[in-house]
């Protein structure tokens, strides 16, 4: 029987090695999942490459992860935020490298890297500076620059609901990154707030398909701790 | 009154109007971070503008009220919104599909210098080692017009309007009207034309708060000259 | 105010030219287009290149337009079928042109089409007949070929419920092609089972979004055909 | 009693069980048409095997009884199906996507031909103007395993299994294991490895139907060679 859930977030995080690519979700705080990037501060793996949209957004994101000297390279759009000191030191004193990518570029290489799509053209930073040193061509009289797929070894995602299967479903704008990143890794881990049974999501409604997450981590509520607490 | 008359020009809500004003029934709008984020409350009535935001949803409403924030509904700028009736959630990559398809009618942008050429530079600031790129360059790419909507020069009095930009662009060619405070620029193929002077300001003194030479709509039309964008 | 509905589906098709490219949305006669297909039989537009998966899988599809002799040109992945003798004899007196494209390729090439995306490099065809003659590149050790993108001048899909605003959901496996062409035409044309008051459809659910319908026609079921016919 | 003798060998069900056996539970795998279609009725008990259409669903579910088919619920052979609690409906893009990009783990399809090195002919006869590729050539390059399921030789007697493919290729070395009425067999980088006869089947018999030469596993595990697949 197919069973993605673990009952414990530490062993959902317990195998990511040191110099694992890292894909992580969310816009800023929503649909962060924040959960298993505390999770992995207290692993501490080393020398993570990370790909997340926001860097410095909020402090319990990728930013918490760079403070704890966990990652070398950041590749992002938006890398600053009232939480980007820490990035700012470390790119300073070249302990971190730094990747900018535009995000729908961003987006798309995800999603070729879990398309199975190597490298595909787009009209996006030709003639900037995000574009110098990339190969180009023109097509249709228009300049195009060439972008490779990201995959990841993990992606840490944030769900609503999901089912054992691994169906996820999102609640409004906290889906963003998390539906493209969780086809791109070798292993997707979800961090939601419910599992219901299998059959209790609309199947015309399932965002991201069983098939691409593997593990399952259920968000202990307050009103579960304390009746945890109390034992 | 000395006061009064350095306040010649529009407010950045009359500013956020006149672009409003622009925007056509039924058009499919992305409005970015900044001066061009009020133009979401000040849509003409009984127009019907679809607001995009690249984080993943069409049909942004206005803000909530107080106390009925939800932070899985967040703009581009994540500030808490509200969805439309009509509205849909997405991912980002359909969301940049859209975007860069050229299925947008117009991106609203704000700007650090734009040409005369129509080069837009909103990212980046000389020499910054970060840089703030986001969707900016994916929408300038791929809406099918190009509005920015800013103050016409700088905190310290410099133009935003230049004869060629000295910050890393975003996009060359691309930014096709430019409405600041002090006036309604569109980029052509003859240059800069002024469509419209906002209240107080003459061509002479929006001429002097501008470092690339600007034509008069009344003077193209009358040498008969075609003004294309 | 937007209204995207069409009372006529003649007026729908109307400006359809000689020589557009169509884009037909189903897979067999599942979501297949077939009123639309229909009008179009009848509105008589010539030499027309049209993409669709199935050529020939049943009489109302895109056999309707090659047997009345309004194809030129065919692009596909499955061109055979019990309606496929027409297709047949055109290509054997070289009437019509056959573009052959692996399914996901083809899907692929039609999702660059509405993203934006001139072309991609996939593994799909490379070292096969389908891949002799287009360009090649190696990326991590394998094979790969380029593919460019397909726009059509009009798509015609087939949606099970929509609103004004042309948000569409599907109907089970009727989905198919038709999110993926919707994205890809100048002018998305969409047959639907129902159309309902804005705000009707889950926001959660809507698989093709409002931007990418631009005309909506009902079909009238046979209850309301009795009801018309009777005054 | 001569009929018997000549019915040695599975039978279709027979067939797509032993399929059936090899795929684990968890697995996602899809179903091409013909024989492979069986496989769905055959899965062992107690195991969850979610079954992909490349028309677009997970989770595919055996044949509806008569008088309940649903023409908007179809799989790649366009037949009726129903769908399984947990599966999902999807785009032609996203199945795609999920083929291509490596996430099924395994594709058990037909064939015209297979030649010793796991090269595979399945689309095209020659001189075809048509052909028939559907998403074939996209399963064999993105599925983690590619199994055929098929008769062990065509209808008029001649082996399907061939050193050099004749046919039109789906794609090259890509098979890694074959299931055929007679015999399950390993594409292996030391050739092609028979795995298990079926009964009545010896050795010998499966190699004079065979256009390609055959090694027996019990030999290669005697001679200590590494099996590799």
């Amino acid at each position: 029987m197919i069973q993605k859930k673990f009952e414990n977030i530490a062993k959902a995080v317990a195998d990511i090695h040191d110099g694992a690519t890292l894909l992580v979700g969310g816009f800023g705080g929503s649909g962060l999942p924040s959960h298993l990037i505390a999770a992995l501060v207290e692993q501490g793996a080393k020398n993570l490459t990370v790909v997340s949209n926001n860097i410095g957004a909020v402090s319990d994101g990728v930013a918490a992860l760079i403070s704890n000297n966990q990652v070398k390279k950041i590749i992002c759009s938006f890398p600053v935020g009232p939480h980007a000191d820490d990035l700012i030191a470390r790119l300073q004193n070249g302990a971190i490298e730094l990747e900018i990518s535009p995000q729908g570029t961003l987006a798309e290489r995800i999603r070729a890297g879990g398309s199975g799509i190597p490298a595909f053209y787009t009209p996006t930073a030709a003639h900037t500076e995000l574009g110098a040193g990339k190969e180009t061509r023109v097509f249709n009289g228009r300049l195009h620059v060439l972008e490779y797929a990201i995959t990841g070894d993990y992606a840490f995602i944030k769900g609503h609901r999901a089912d054992r299967w691994g169906n996820l479903v999102y609640n409004k704008t906290q889906r963003n990154f998390n539906p493209v990143m969780a086809t791109a890794a070798r292993i997707t881990i979800a961090e939601v707030d419910e599992i219901v049974e299998v059959g209790e999501l609309d199947p015309e409604n399932i965002a991201t398909q069983s098939v691409y997450v593997h593990r399952l981590v259920k968000l202990v509520t307050l009103r579960e701790e304390e009746v945890l607490a109390n034992g | 009154m000395v006061k009064d008359e350095l306040k010649v020009g529009w407010s950045k809500i009359q500013l956020a109007s006149r672009v409003a004003q622009d925007l056509e029934d039924g058009w499919f709008v992305n409005l970015g971070i900044g001066i061009p984020t009020l133009v979401a409350d000040v849509i003409p009535e009984g127009r019907e503008i679809i607001l995009h935001s690249e984080n993943g949803l069409l049909g942004l409403g206005p803000k909530p009220a107080p106390g009925e924030e939800d932070m899985d509904l967040v703009n581009a700028g994540k500030e808490p919104i509200t969805l439309k009736p009509g509205g849909s959630f997405f991912s980002q990559s359909d969301s940049f599909a859209m975007i860069r398809g050229g299925h947008l009618d117009a991106a609203v942008l704000g700007a650090f210098q734009v040409s005369m050429y129509g080069d837009l530079a909103s990212w980046k600031v000389p020499n910054d080692p970060l840089g703030r790129v986001g969707g900016a360059m994916d929408l300038t790419v791929g809406a099918k017009r190009v509005f920015l909507c800013m103050q016409h020069c700088t905190k310290k009095g410099e133009s935003k309007i230049v004869e060629e930009c000295t910050y890393p662009l975003t996009a060359p060619r691309c930014v096709d009207r430019i409405y600041t405070d002090l006036a309604v620029i569109d980029v052509t193929n003859d240059g800069l034309v002024v469509q419209e002077l906002a209240p107080g300001v003459t061509f002479k003194y929006l001429q002097e708060r501008t470092a690339a030479p600007l034509k008069d709509l009344a003077d193209q039309l009358v040498k008969g000259e075609s003004i294309q964008h």
